[in-house]
Parts: structure tokens; C-alpha cells; sequence
């Protein structure tokens, strides 16, 4: 796993992370995608919260 | 948010997308049998480092299936795909005995988890092709599920390759789905 | 620096693209932030490009 | 996007904020100096892992001011905030002789690049309040800021903890920008 001082233990979980971050930046399932995001860069709760919820403000695409 | 409309939308044309997430060790088929059951094929493979997304459309019902990568590494992050799941499609490499065991813990962590409580399980004993398979009511042991409790399951043969059993399983999962509703 | 094998040298690295993230996912300065995230995690050309298309479509704050 | 809408606005109001960099490597004294211009006080700092942007108002101008951290592995993203930049305020660390030269290669790499060619420069000779300090025009000269072409800059000594210095550069960035419109 990753933490703050011996981040990524596999190449594996890097080419993950990135898969993962370019749908969310490409607007695809955004809220799912920040959960894999701060949980794989271990964010501190009270900042993985506050993206979570901003999530829940983002328009939702209609008929999706 | 949205969850209202959506609802309201599915109540009225009763054609709410199911989520389905397809779950399993790395190698156990999962990628495979997306695509077997999306454009009925058997496609050439890379391991999944991330996820594949399709809409699969089975008897009328239209699912979001997800298929996620299931290395060791990145296992840990399949919780966070979670959330409004109806039902999981967990895929066993019947021929691989030496790993039964880890895949029973991945499987038993999955189903303590608070957001797949009313998810269904369907069980592929998939690689059934194989010589060294194990049947499906040694895997089901293997895996524990006779003892599970609460939960709607069921385990089918299936070999992803050749395109057997998958008829089957769908068909129940679409039963299974819709009495539920 | 990182790359696909050798991640983070450093934990100031990994520090630093938490901060990042957690600013474009907030939704500040996201363009910059962008810039950012995808040279870190070395994002290939065209997934880069994409990225930062999609960000000049996003409506611009007005008078921010 | 933007673009067009803003330069309007600015056109018919004339108050675009301006984008100021602060850049220099790591203990410099940015947070410093980016505090002391928006709040008049010395806070206590810890060294910059990522960013910090407040809005300054300076003689009715209103500037975005970035302060981005110096520290060596986080130095290649500064480029990443290049764009739109009117502005950098290079500060250094007029007592660390040692470092003067990876501080000039990081000055003569930030002034190739060409999102910055008609950025105003102004270096900040800071910490002037030490002992081992070198002068102003030592600093310039150990920047090789008398070979800079195609630049508009000027050098000013500094102290951030004492406060001195700091209107004369602003006062001087100020009329610069105000005169390049
Ligand atoms: N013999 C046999 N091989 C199969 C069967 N299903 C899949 N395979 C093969 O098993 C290998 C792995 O299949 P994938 O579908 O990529 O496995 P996966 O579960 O997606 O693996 P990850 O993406 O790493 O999690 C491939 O070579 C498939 O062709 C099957 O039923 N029988
Ligand atoms: N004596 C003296 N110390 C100063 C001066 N300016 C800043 N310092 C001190 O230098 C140290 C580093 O200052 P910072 O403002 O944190 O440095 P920085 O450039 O932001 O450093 P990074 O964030 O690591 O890039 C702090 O202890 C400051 O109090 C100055 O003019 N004189
Ligand atoms: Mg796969
Ligand atoms: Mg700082």
C-alpha cells in the first residue's frame, strides 16, 4: 500500500491511480472515482469528506 | 442528488440501469466474460489495471457492468466502487486450487461490507474447460457460501472461453433481479 | 522525479500532489492544477492534451 | 474560454486582477514576504509543499499573488503556473552564497520559458538583515541579471522579517505594470 513516506510499493498501483484519475478529471462516474482517489492517496478524512461532498453537488448528468 | 428524478424516471418507465460489478482474483476470467457477455465473443485480454465499463443489455434489462482489475495491489480499492450495487458476479479460476483460500477472504471481506448488504451473489466457476477444475459444489465449499447468511446466491459452471454456462447464470441473475424489485 | 517503475522519490512528492489534487477537486484552479497532476503522474501526451481540452470547456467562473 | 469575456471586462473597467508569481528556492523567504504584502505582519512559516494564493491590493490594483514552494524535487512544476503570469518576484536568499548558483540556473530555466517571455522580473535580494548578506549588485551579478535581454527588471534589497524594502519593489512593480498596459 502507499503512505506518506514509502508511497506507491508497485508500479501497479501507479498506472492504476492514473487510469483512475483520467476518468475523473474526463467527468466520468466522478464520485467513485474520488473514492478510489483519496483512499489510494490517503487523505486525511475531514479532506476526503469534503470532496465527497462536493461531489454531491455537481449536476447530475440527465438519463445517464 | 439525482437520486430522486432517477427513481421517479424508473418508476414511471421502469428501465433503471442495474449496476453489476464483476469481482474475482486477478486471472479468474472476469474481463473475458464482460465482453462474452456484452458482444458475445471471447477477446484477447491484457490484466485489467483499473476497470472496464459496459452497458450490457440481457432479456429487456440494461446493466452497467463493471469489470475491475483484481491484482493483489489494487484489490483493496474495489470498496470504493460500491455504492448502489444490485448485484456482484464474483469469477473463480475453478482450476486454480492453490488460491481458493485468498479468494474465499476477498469474498468474505466483500460481503461485510454495509453497501453490498442487498446485492445478490452469483458465483462463475469459470475454467470448467479445464482438466483440473474443481466442480462447482467444491468451490461453493471452498468458499464457504453454504454457511452464508442473508444473502440470495448462486454458483454456476461457466467456461468463459468456450461460452458455456453464461446462458444460465444471466438468466437467473435477470430472474433474480427483477422479483426483487 | 517519478516514473512508471520508481514513483515518488520523495514524500514532499507525494505531499505536494495531495495538496494539488485536493485544490482540483475543490474546483480551484483547475487548469493549473491540471498542469500539474498530469506531469507528475506523467500522464502520456494525449491523455494530457485531453485533460486540458476538457478543461477549456468548463464554464468559467464569472468575474471570479 | 474566458478570455475574451475577461479582456472586455478589463477593457471596460479596468481592474483585471493581475498574476504575480513569487518563486525562489526553498527558505528564501516567499511565505514570508507573501504575507508581510497581504497582512503587514511576519507569520510563522513552514516550508511550502505546494502553494499558497491570496489576493493582495496594492495601490488600487488587485493582484492574485502565488507563492509557490522552492523545495528541490517540487521546483520542475513551477512551469505549470507560468500561464497568464504578469509578473515574478524572484526571491532569494541574499546570505545562502552556496546556493547562488543553482538559484541562477532556476532564474535563467523560469526566463526561457515562453509563457513568461513579457513577464515584469523583480528580484527580491532578501534577508539583508544578516551579517554575511551580499549586496544587491553582488546578487544581480551572481543572477547574471545584467546579461537579461528583452527583460523588464529591477533588484531590490529586502528584509521581510524587518519589513524594509518591500514598498520601494512594489511601488516600483506597480508603476511597471501600470505602464506596460
Ligand atoms: N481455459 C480457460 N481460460 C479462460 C477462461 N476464462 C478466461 N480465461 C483466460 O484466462 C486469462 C485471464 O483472463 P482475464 O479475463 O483477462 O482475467 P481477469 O479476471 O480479467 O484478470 P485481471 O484483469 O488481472 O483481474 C486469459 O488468458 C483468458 O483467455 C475459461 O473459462 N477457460
Ligand atoms: N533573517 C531573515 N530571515 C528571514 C527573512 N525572510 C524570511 N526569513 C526566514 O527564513 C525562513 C524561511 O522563510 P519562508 O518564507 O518560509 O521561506 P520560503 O521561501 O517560503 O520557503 P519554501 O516554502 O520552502 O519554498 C523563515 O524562518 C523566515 O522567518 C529575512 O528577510 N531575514
Ligand atoms: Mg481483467
Ligand atoms: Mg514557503
Amino acid at each position: 500500500g502507499l503512505n506518506a513516506s514509502d508511497p506507491f510499493s508497485e508500479p501497479t498501483e501507479m498506472e492504476y491511480l492514473r487510469k483512475v484519475l483520467f476518468e475523473y478529471m474526463m467527468g466520468r462516474e466522478t464520485k467513485t472515482m474520488a473514492k478510489v482517489i483519496t483512499s489510494m492517496l490517503k487523505f486525511p478524512a475531514d479532506q476526503a469528506q469534503k470532496v465527497l461532498d462536493k461531489e454531491d453537488t455537481k449536476p447530475v448528468p440527465w438519463l445517464r | 442528488m439525482g437520486g430522486f428524478f432517477s427513481s421517479l424516471f424508473s418508476g414511471l418507465f421502469g428501465t433503471r440501469e442495474m449496476r453489476i460489478l464483476i469481482l474475482g482474483l486477478d486471472g479468474a476470467g472476469k474481463t473475458t466474460i464482460l465482453y462474452r457477455l456484452q458482444v458475445g465473443e471471447v477477446v484477447t485480454t491484457i490484466p485489467t489495471i483499473g476497470f472496464n465499463v459496459e452497458t450490457v443489455t440481457y432479456k429487456n434489462l440494461k446493466f452497467q457492468v463493471w469489470d475491475l482489475g483484481g491484482q493483489t495491489s489494487i484489490r483493496p480499492y474495489w470498496r470504493c466502487y460500491y455504492s448502489n450495487t444490485d448485484a456482484v458476479i464474483y469469477v473463480v479460476d475453478s482450476s486454480d486450487r492453490d488460491r481458493m483460500g485468498i479468494s474465499k477472504s476477498e469474498l468474505v471481506a466483500m460481503l461485510e461490507e454495509e453497501e453490498l448488504k442487498k446485492a445478490i451473489l452469483v458465483v462463475f466457476a469459470n475454467k470448467q474447460d479445464m482438466d483440473q477444475a474443481m466442480t462447482p459444489t467444491e468451490v461453493a465449499n471452498a468458499l464457504g457460501l453454504p454457511a452464508l447468511k442473508d444473502r440470495k446466491w448462486q454458483i454456476f459452471k461457466t467456461s468463459a472461453t468456450k461460452g458455456t454456462g453464461l446462458d444460465e447464470a444471466m438468466e437467473w441473475l435477470v430472474d433474480s433481479l427483477k422479483s426483487r424489485q
